[in-house]
Parts: structure tokens; C-alpha cells; sequence
């Protein structure tokens, strides 16, 4: 049987498999689906200093093969955060990733601090790339000095391993990626969705108060795998793939394309049991296949 | 609550748009209580992604069933699916109406809405006593009349918008009336928004115990995606699917 | 019933649909299954001065909902298209819109001569947006000085009307939108398709000898719709909006976005009918939301 | 050709993974020569977004039959239709086997690759001297046997690769003897790119007309998206959709 260990270098996860910030809850949510301990890791939902509403319904829309959303980071604030921890953590040992948000330099660097003292979470999981919060979907993933600022600012203060995720709304993710690693990043996640618009004939408005939200699912799938391709060839630091992910042929697609391990988003809202079910198609296939272990085959796409 | 692969036993067409599926699954029709609701996958693809709530209207294990209006894509794909098909199922899911004993209790339903109401009354007709208003926009929309009036209730109003059928009035109407008639300390509720914000202001401030069963739209079913808020009076976010679907009514910040 | 008349200035379109280049091949392969002049106009597959074979094969690959495509423009050169035009203008008075390649400046413009001087074709449509013929996926359309400067040429050497096909595969779609439109485009048409990656776990290689590939279809609307709307917020020539289009909604939501007419592309390889479809679904969700003609909806979105 | 919604009339599986879809179209079941084929939408949705190609594989007006094997999602899903249920058809499309009279023709036909075949030897052996030659990996991919044994057949030879039920061997094992004994001056083929290839190699040179009715995965089926090519021995890409699907064998560039 394949060896499914994933190798982030830092870490070592014994599958590949991560449920990705914002579909997977704070993981307790799924421990009636399934016993946690069976994933990689998984990412909570992304987390600010304060509590937070999130914005106006509706929050999410469905395009084919895919889901806009603009939930705005509805969340219980850094604080509030760290007992939800700790209740989850009792009940597992799979790796726990927080997912940090900011609106400013300053709170990115305020609720890095908070969770980084915890001996409950893994790593952190750097959001720059959250295209629900500000006005126009910008971030501070759309360019290299302000990514690298932040990295920078935040990876000089905390010790946990330090995971950035990027947009894939840029022209030029090679030289956002390489920024991240400069200033200090661990890894790189990729892709955060994708900026779409949905619109409303009936009342002539946007469905979203925001107006843009962001894509993710099943459609945008071949648009992440190029960029994964993309991060994984600029940087020497790991990836981790992100982006429509349903299948174990996914994962190992993904895998090919250089990554180190997967994040699952859309597919853990669609499918409870998404995730249990992509580890075991990925173990299969690479049976069948006779890969025996990821390090075979990752970014080892013949060209 | 679980996630399974269900067989379809049955799925016929009652009337027009509305149909009665009867799903197999021992797990969801043990569990199930009045007010849960399932997520039902529509099609075995990823157009469209997103499973399909539908509240629980009668279990009768190993089977439960739904009853649903085909208003869209989603319930189309449903309406198409025959028996033998196997759809993906994920429940029950949601909170319940609270069981009460004793209690006169008045179950308010606008059309479809009279899906988890069936299940609620079907339950505690024996323990409480009940009445019943249910309304919908024609008698082509009002369906299970027969079926309802066979259980022991207090006082049944059936009303149609445009009086066709039934006596022409919305489920307000003679609320009232009904309430002081039967003693009402209790009411449960399923139906469009419209018929909410009615019933809020008719019966809100009555000081009687009000329980709304809502609808939003909704991504996971369960908690997680954030995606199904309505607004409470307290000015915070609920989650319609697990803080909900049932509701108090003042919980709720109503339009008007 | 509803005034289905788009209104692009420099012509009157009888409809608003308008059939994609490189999914309508010459036009009158459709003839069989309806009457061309059914149609708003159609857009002829692109086409280089020479006789090219297209790339190796698989060119195309199925996506979620969507299309990856390589097909590399196969055709018969410049000279070999005008007895093309000729026959099927000869069977439909439709405007007829070319698509005009090049590997360089001058064989843009070498095209664009050679079909400026037919009587046959209405416009031209400078396609300087095709991800499938150099390496990496690269165009003109990537950058505001070649979009500037390849349009110039053209349009200073022709006298038809000119629409500027764009890519979706840049940052900043406004400033290109622009300098098409200082350097003399009379409408822009966009998006062209996204770029995407497929990989053949089987084989460790990617499925297209080019590497990346083109994404189309249903799975990329709501990222061209949130395009176009950019778009037509920035330039005043008119905009004809593209990306995944299948249904007389889909239409609306791209005039509400604020194009003046749209093209529809993967919809007629999946479906030979689908452009007629669409046109009359349009016209009933039109009726039935009582918009008498699209003026009354372009780009009237209540924010 | 067309663009219709046809009914299915049935929809059967013949054995494993092997189906035989009835389905109700009189334009097509009319128009249709043996070498067509047809593109049938497998879902009702964007995903899978293509529609699938399927040589006709017989006729009965206002019916025609596809006989497909189930290898992917597209073919699992058409499997999945009942009677009744509706699909999208495209067709007749492509051109046709040549229609030839008093000649010794033999077919050979390589698993499902019967199908465009069946279809050609119902309606050319009459006029005809015909043999037929037909492998498959095993006993259960070699379906039609007994009904293929009904027409007036000059000689039959069928094979499994693993021996199960027939002859050992491929389907070129005893073609140059069968071709002699039988006179052959023309052969109509179809089967997987393999068989292809060894015919080539062992047919190919001997001065008789080979007809190949090829596959390739296909876009729109009727000349638009150039997504479906093949190189020809004149080094220039055809279309298998609209130049083929049957083509000269000495008109495509074998890899051997
Ligand atoms: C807890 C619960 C229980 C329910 N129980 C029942 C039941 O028992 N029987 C029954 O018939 N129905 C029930 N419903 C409603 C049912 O879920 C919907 O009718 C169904 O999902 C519609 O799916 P569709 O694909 O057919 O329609 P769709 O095509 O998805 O849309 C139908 C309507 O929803 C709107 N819509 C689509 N997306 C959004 C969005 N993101 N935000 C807001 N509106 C949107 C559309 O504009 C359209 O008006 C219940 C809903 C909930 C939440
Ligand atoms: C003219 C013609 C006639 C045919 N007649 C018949 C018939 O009568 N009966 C029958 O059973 N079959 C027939 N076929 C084959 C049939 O069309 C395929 O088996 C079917 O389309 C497979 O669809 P699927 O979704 O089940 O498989 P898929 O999941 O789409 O794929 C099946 C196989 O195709 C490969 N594939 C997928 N996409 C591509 C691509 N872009 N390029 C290359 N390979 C790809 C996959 O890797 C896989 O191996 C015919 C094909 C043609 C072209
Ligand atoms: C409802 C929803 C909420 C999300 N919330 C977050 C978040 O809080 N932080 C974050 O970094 N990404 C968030 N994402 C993005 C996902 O983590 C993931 O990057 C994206 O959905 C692409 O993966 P997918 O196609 O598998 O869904 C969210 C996505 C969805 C659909
Ligand atoms: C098979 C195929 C071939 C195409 N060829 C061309 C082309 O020759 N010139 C061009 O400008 N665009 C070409 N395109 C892009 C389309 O014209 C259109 O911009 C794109 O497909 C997006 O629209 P859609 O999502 O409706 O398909 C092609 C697209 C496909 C799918
Ligand atoms: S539907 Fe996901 S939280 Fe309610
Ligand atoms: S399948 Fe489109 S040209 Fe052959």
C-alpha cells in the first residue's frame, strides 16, 4: 500500500489531504461526519481580533460548477478563537492550522501573536488574500512590497511555521511567491478564489452588497492547477494546492504539478464526507498506479 | 446526523408543481424529529454543486419522506429522479420544534411550508390539542387537505388568495379569532417570508409562545459555510441551518 | 415584444448574439441546422496569413463545466479565407465579422489588409488574445504598449470597423481596455480564454504539448462577467461581452454589466442550436421583464 | 443533420459493461447510413459539458440503436438513462462506408468496434459476398455473436485474446488466409487504434481497398472546433468528425 505522507519539510503530515480556511468550520463541526485524526491537517476559518458579523446576505451564489461567496470573515475574534481550539484539539491530534487575517499590518501581526503562543496550533496559516473584506476584492496578495511586508512583520514576531496564502487574482503570482519566500515564509498556499461578479436581472443589482465575490469549486480547478505549477516552480519553499479539488485524481494532479500537499475547500461544504473520501481515492489511485509515495511524483511532470 | 447514499422508493407527482419523494434510510428516519431537514444532492455532478434543503414532511421508518414544489433547477433535477434512482442524502440536519404536552397549540402553514408542519402534527396531535391554518395561492397550491383533516384537530381554516376552493383569505385572516377560540398558548410556523412578517405583526405581541421554521438559502446544511444568516433582533447573524431552521419569533429581526 | 436591436454605433445589430470565433468555424457549417441571418453577426475562426495545420492533438480536454482548448488556430491563411467569406456571404446578408491573427506586427497587419478591402466582411475583430500559439500562453493583449501598438498599425491601415479582442489574463484589464481604445479600436470584445492547465496523472505529462491551454464555457461566467463590467466602466466605445455564455440570461446579466452586445462561443460546439436558443430565451425573459430594449438595461446596475 | 430531443425507447444492458440504447428519431433513423454516427448529451447539465459520439448502430425507423460500453463518466452516465427519459441527439453526422455491390467484402471488428459494422453488414449483405472478422479481449467483450451469425456470412472467424469462449488470437491472426480464401477486395474495420495499426502492417500492402472507421474524442462532431484530428499520410491534420469517420487506410499516418 502507498505511503501517503506529505512532507512539508517543518512537518509531516500523514496525508496530503488539508481541509482548506472557511469550509471546514473549526473542524469540530465534521466530528459527526468522521474522526478528525483521519485528515493531514485542516485549516479553521479565517479569524480577526475582534468578533465579527461578516457581511450582508446573500453570501454565497451558485455558477456552474462553482460558488461565489462572500461570506466576509464572520468569526468569533483571535480571543474567542483560542477556547474553540483547545475544545477541538482535545478531541484530535491531527495537525490544527489557523487561518490569520488583517485589516491592517497591525492586526495581522495582533492575532498572529495571540494564536502563535498556543501549543495547540500547528502553524499559522497567513490570509493576504481574502477578496471579501475590502472594497474592489484588493489585498495585499496584488503586490510584492505589501506581501512582503506583512510576511516580514509577522514572521520576525511568531514562531510557529508560517504557511502565506496568495491570490490567484494577480498577473504575476512567480514574483508575489518569491516575495513571500524572501520575507520569510515557510510555505506558500495557492489559490484563494477568484474574483467573479454575479448579477441580478430581476432587480438590476449585483447579488452581492460587496459586488465582486470570490469563485472556487470544481470550475476553477485547471486555472489553480496552472498556478500551482507556477508558484511551485518559482519558489524552493513548499505548496500547498489549492483550488477545486474533488477527486484523489485531483490531489495527485496537483501533486504532479509540484505541490507538497492539497487544501479541499468547496467540496467539504458540498460533500460532509468530501475530504475522507478524496484520502482514500488518492491511496487508491496511486495503488493502482504504482506510485508509492508522493515524493515520486511531485513536480515530476515529464515536459 | 450522517451522510449516505439513499434509495429512492418512490416518486410521484401529487398535483402541478408538488411532489412526494419517499427516500430509504433506517439512520435519517429514526432520527428524524418535527422541524429537522435534510440536504439532498440533485444531480451526480458538479452542476449544479450544492445540495438542496428540504424540510422532513412524514417518516415511517426505514422511510422518510419530502414533499417538495419544483420552483427551479434543483427541484426539477428531483422531480426527475425515479424509483431505484439513488440520490446522496446528508440529515437530519437543523434543530426540532420544541415537544410539548398539554398545550393548545395553533400550526400556521403557507403552502409548501406545511412540510415539517405535517411531520409536527402528525406528532403531537395526540399529546396537546391542535389547530390548524394553512393557506396557498390557489387550491392547486393547497394540497393534503384531506390527509390533515384526519387528524384529531380543534379547528381547521383552510384559505386560498384567490378563493378558489377554499375560503378566499391569507393565513391571518382570522388568526385571531382562532387563537381566542381554541385557547392557543403555543404556534408553530412554515411559509414564505411574506406570511412571517404578516404573522409578526398580527400575533407578535400577543405574548403567546411563537416558533417560525425559516428558509434561506444554503450552502452546507450544517454550520459551516456561514452562508445561511438571517438577522437577529439582537442585531447578530444566525445561522438558519443549525440555529435553525425553527426559530422563536422574536429571535428574529422582521423587516416591518 | 421586446426591441432585441444592439446597438454597437458603428453598426445596427439585429440581435445581440453574436456567434465566437474558433467556435463557429466559417459559418456555413451551421447552415444545416438554421438560417444564419437569425443571427446578430458572427465571428469567423482566426485566421494567419498562411495555411497552418493547428497544433498536435488532444487539442481540447472537459473540464468541470468547462472547455480547455488548443487548438492553434488551425486554418487556411489569409488569401484561402476570402473565397470562404465570398460563399457564405453569398448565402446570408448577417454582418460577417473576421478574426485576425499574427505571429508579428506585420502579419497582423498583412491579414487585416488582405480582408479590409472585401465588401463581404462588416468588421474585424483583432484577436491579439490567443493563449494557444506562443509559448507560455503569451499575447500582445498582455501588455498596454504592444496593445497599443499592434491596434495603431491596424487600424491606421484599414477602414473597417475595429473590435479589439482581449485576454482575461492580466491584472489590470482597464488600462489595456484603454490604450485599445486611445490607439483607435472602435469596440473591444472580451474575455478571450483562461489560462488553464491539464495533466495526464497516467502518463506524468501534461495533456496539451503546449503546456497550458485556453478555459472556456459556463465555468468561466462569473470571472468575464466581473471582466467586462471593468471594462465597460472604462472605456466609451462599445463592449462585447464573452465568457460562458448558454442561456438568454446569461445575455442580459452581460448587457446589465454594461456590454452592448455579446458573442457566444463554447455553447455552439456543445449544442449546434444553442445561439438561436439563446437569442429567442432572450427575447422571452426580455417580455417577461418587461425591458423593452436592451438600452434601457446596458450597464444599469443600481450600486 | 439535426439537433433533436429523442426519446429513449430503451435502454438495456446487453452484458458487463456493454448497453444497447433504443432511441426515438425519425429524422435520424431515416437519414442514416451505416458509418454515421451520433453526439448524445449525457447529462441534462454544464458537467459533463461535451456530448459524447456513438456509431449508429442500427436501424428501425422511426428507431435507431447505439451500442456503447460503459469506460468513463459520459458512458456511465448514459447508461443511466430510462425509458422515456429524454437526451439530445446530433446527427446523422460524419460520412459513410462506401456502398458497394457483387464485391467480397470482410469486415473486422475489434470489440465495441462492431458497431458501426453491424450496421453495414444488415444492409450491404445482400448485394455483397461478405466475411467477417471479430475479436475482443475476452468472451464477455464479444457480443452479437449469435445475431451477426444470421446474416449471410462466406466466413466468420471470431477471436478473445484470452481465449475465453473462442478462437485464441487477434483479429489479424488468420486475416491473410481468410483474405485469400474469400477472394476480399475491400475491407471495412473498426476497433481500437492497436488493431489499426497491426492491420496496417499486415493488410495494408496488398493492393485491396481498406476502409477504417476511426475514433477520436471529439468537441462538436460536425467540423467546427478542429479538436478532433488525426494526421494524414500527406502529413496534413484531418477531421475524424466531419473528413471520417472512415477514411482510406492508406490516408492516415500509422505510427508503425
Ligand atoms: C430548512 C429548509 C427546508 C425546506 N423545506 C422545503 C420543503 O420541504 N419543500 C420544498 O419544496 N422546499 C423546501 N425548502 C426550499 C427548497 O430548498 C428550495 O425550493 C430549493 O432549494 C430550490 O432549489 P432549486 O434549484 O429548484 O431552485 P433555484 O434555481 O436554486 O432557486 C430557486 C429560487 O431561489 C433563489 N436563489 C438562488 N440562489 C440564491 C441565493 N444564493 N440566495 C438567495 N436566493 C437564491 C432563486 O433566485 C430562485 O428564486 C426548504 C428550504 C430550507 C432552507
Ligand atoms: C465516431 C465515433 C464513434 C464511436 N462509436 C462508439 C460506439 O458505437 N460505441 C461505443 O461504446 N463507443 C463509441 N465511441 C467511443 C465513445 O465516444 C467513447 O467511449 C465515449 O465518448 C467515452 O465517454 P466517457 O465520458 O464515458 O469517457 P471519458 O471519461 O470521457 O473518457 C474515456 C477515455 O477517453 C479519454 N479522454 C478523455 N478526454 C480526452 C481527450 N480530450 N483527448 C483524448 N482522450 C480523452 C480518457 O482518458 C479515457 O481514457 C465512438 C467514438 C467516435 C469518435
Ligand atoms: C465559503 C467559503 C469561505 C472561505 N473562507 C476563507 C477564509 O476564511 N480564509 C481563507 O484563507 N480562505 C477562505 N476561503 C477560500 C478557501 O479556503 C479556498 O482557498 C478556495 O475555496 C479554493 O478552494 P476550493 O476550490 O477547493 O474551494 C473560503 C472559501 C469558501 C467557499
Ligand atoms: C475551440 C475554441 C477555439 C477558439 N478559437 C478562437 C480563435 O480562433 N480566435 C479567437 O479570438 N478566439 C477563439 N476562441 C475563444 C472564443 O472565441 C471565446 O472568446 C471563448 O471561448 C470564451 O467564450 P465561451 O466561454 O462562450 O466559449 C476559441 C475558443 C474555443 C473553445
Ligand atoms: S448553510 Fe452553511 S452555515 Fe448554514
Ligand atoms: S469534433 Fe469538432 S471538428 Fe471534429
Amino acid at each position: 500500500m502507498a505511503d501517503l505522507t506529505a512532507d512539508l519539510g517543518f512537518i509531516k503530515l500523514k496525508n496530503p489531504v488539508i481541509p482548506a480556511s472557511g469550509t471546514f468550520g473549526y473542524g469540530g463541526e465534521f466530528l459527526q461526519f468522521f474522526d478528525l485524526d483521519l485528515l493531514g491537517a485542516f485549516v479553521m476559518k479565517g479569524v480577526y481580533t475582534d468578533e465579527r458579523g461578516g457581511n450582508e446576505p446573500p453570501r454565497i451564489w451558485e455558477t456552474p460548477s462553482g460558488l461565489l461567496n462572500s461570506i466576509g470573515l464572520a468569526g468569533p475574534g483571535a480571543e474567542g478563537l483560542t477556547k474553540i481550539i483547545k475544545d477541538v484539539a482535545s478531541k484530535t491530534s491531527t495537525p490544527i492550522i489557523v487561518n490569520v487575517c488583517g485589516g491592517t499590518d497591525e492586526e495581522y501581526l495582533e492575532v498572529a501573536r495571540i494564536l502563535d503562543v498556543m501549543k495547540e496550533v500547528a502553524m499559522l496559516e497567513l490570509n493576504i488574500s481574502c477578496p471579501n473584506v475590502r472594497a474592489g476584492g484588493s489585498c495585499p496578495a496584488q503586490s510584492s512590497s505589501d506581501t512582503r511586508r506583512v510576511v516580514k512583520l509577522v514572521k520576525e514576531n511568531t514562531e510557529k511555521p508560517l504557511i502565506v496564502k496568495l491570490s490567484p487574482n494577480v498577473s504575476d503570482i512567480s514574483s508575489i511567491a518569491r516575495s513571500a519566500e524572501e520575507a520569510g515564509a515557510d510555505a506558500i498556499s495557492v489559490v484563494n478564489t477568484f474574483l467573479g461578479l454575479a448579477l441580478d436581472i430581476e432587480k438590476r443589482k449585483p447579488v452581492f452588497k460587496n459586488f465582486f465575490a470570490g469563485l472556487s469549486g470544481p470550475a476553477i480547478k485547471p486555472l489553480a492547477l496552472k498556478i500551482v505549477w507556477e508558484v511551485a516552480n518559482a519558489v524552493s519553499i513548499p505548496v500547498i494546492g489549492i483550488g477545486g479539488i474533488m477527486t484523489g485524481r485531483d490531489v495527485l494532479e496537483f501533486i504532479l504539478a509540484g505541490a507538497a500537499a492539497v487544501q479541499t475547500g468547496t467540496v467539504n461544504i458540498v460533500e460532509p464526507t468530501g475530504s475522507v473520501r478524496i484520502i482514500s481515492e488518492t491511496l487508491e489511485l496511486m495503488d493502482e498506479l504504482k506510485i508509492n509515495n508522493l515524493e515520486e511524483i511531485r513536480g515530476g511532470l515529464k515536459i | 446526523m450522517k451522510e449516505e447514499e439513499c434509495r429512492v422508493a418512490a416518486n410521484t407527482i401529487i398535483q402541478g408543481r408538488y411532489y412526494l419523494m419517499k427516500i430509504e434510510s433506517a439512520y435519517i428516519s429514526e432520527k428524524s424529529k418535527p422541524g429537522n431537514f435534510v440536504m439532498v444532492a440533485v444531480s451526480g455532478s458538479n452542476d449544479p454543486l450544492l445540495k438542496r434543503p428540504f424540510g422532513i414532511f412524514k417518516i415511517d421508518p426505514p422511510y422518510f419522506y419530502i414533499y417538495y414544489e419544483v420552483v427551479g433547477r434543483g427541484s426539477k433535477l428531483l422531480a426527475s429522479k425515479k424509483e431505484e434512482d439513488r440520490v446522496m442524502v446528508v440529515g437530519p440536519l437543523g434543530n426540532v420544534f420544541p415537544e410539548y404536552e398539554n398545550e393548545n397549540i395553533l400550526f400556521v402553514g403557507g403552502g409548501r411550508g406545511i412540510a415539517p408542519l405535517y411531520f409536527a402534527i402528525e406528532k403531537y396531535s395526540g399529546s396537546n390539542n391542535i389547530s390548524l391554518i394553512y393557506g396557498a395561492r390557489s387550491k392547486e397550491d393547497l394540497l393534503f387537505t384531506e390527509e390533515l383533516k384526519k387528524f384529531p384537530l380543534k379547528e381547521t381554516a383552510f384559505y386560498t388568495d384567490d378563493g378558489s376552493g377554499f375560503t378566499k383569505g391569507l393565513v391571518t385572516t382570522d388568526i385571531k379569532e382562532i387563537i381566542n377560540r381554541n385557547g392557543i398558548n403555543v404556534t408553530f410556523s412554515c411559509g414564505p417570508d411574506k406570511m412571517f412578517e404578516s404573522l409578526n405583526e398580527e400575533i407578535g405581541s400577543l405574548g403567546i409562545r411563537n416558533f417560525v421554521s425559516l428558509e434561506a438559502f444554503m450552502g452546507c446544511g450544517f454550520g459551516i459555510c456561514y452562508s445561511c444568516v438571517v438577522k437577529g433582533s439582537d442585531g447578530k447573524y444566525k445561522k438558519v441551518c443549525s440555529d435553525g431552521p425553527v426559530f422563536r419569533m422574536e429571535e428574529i429581526k422582521w423587516q416591518t
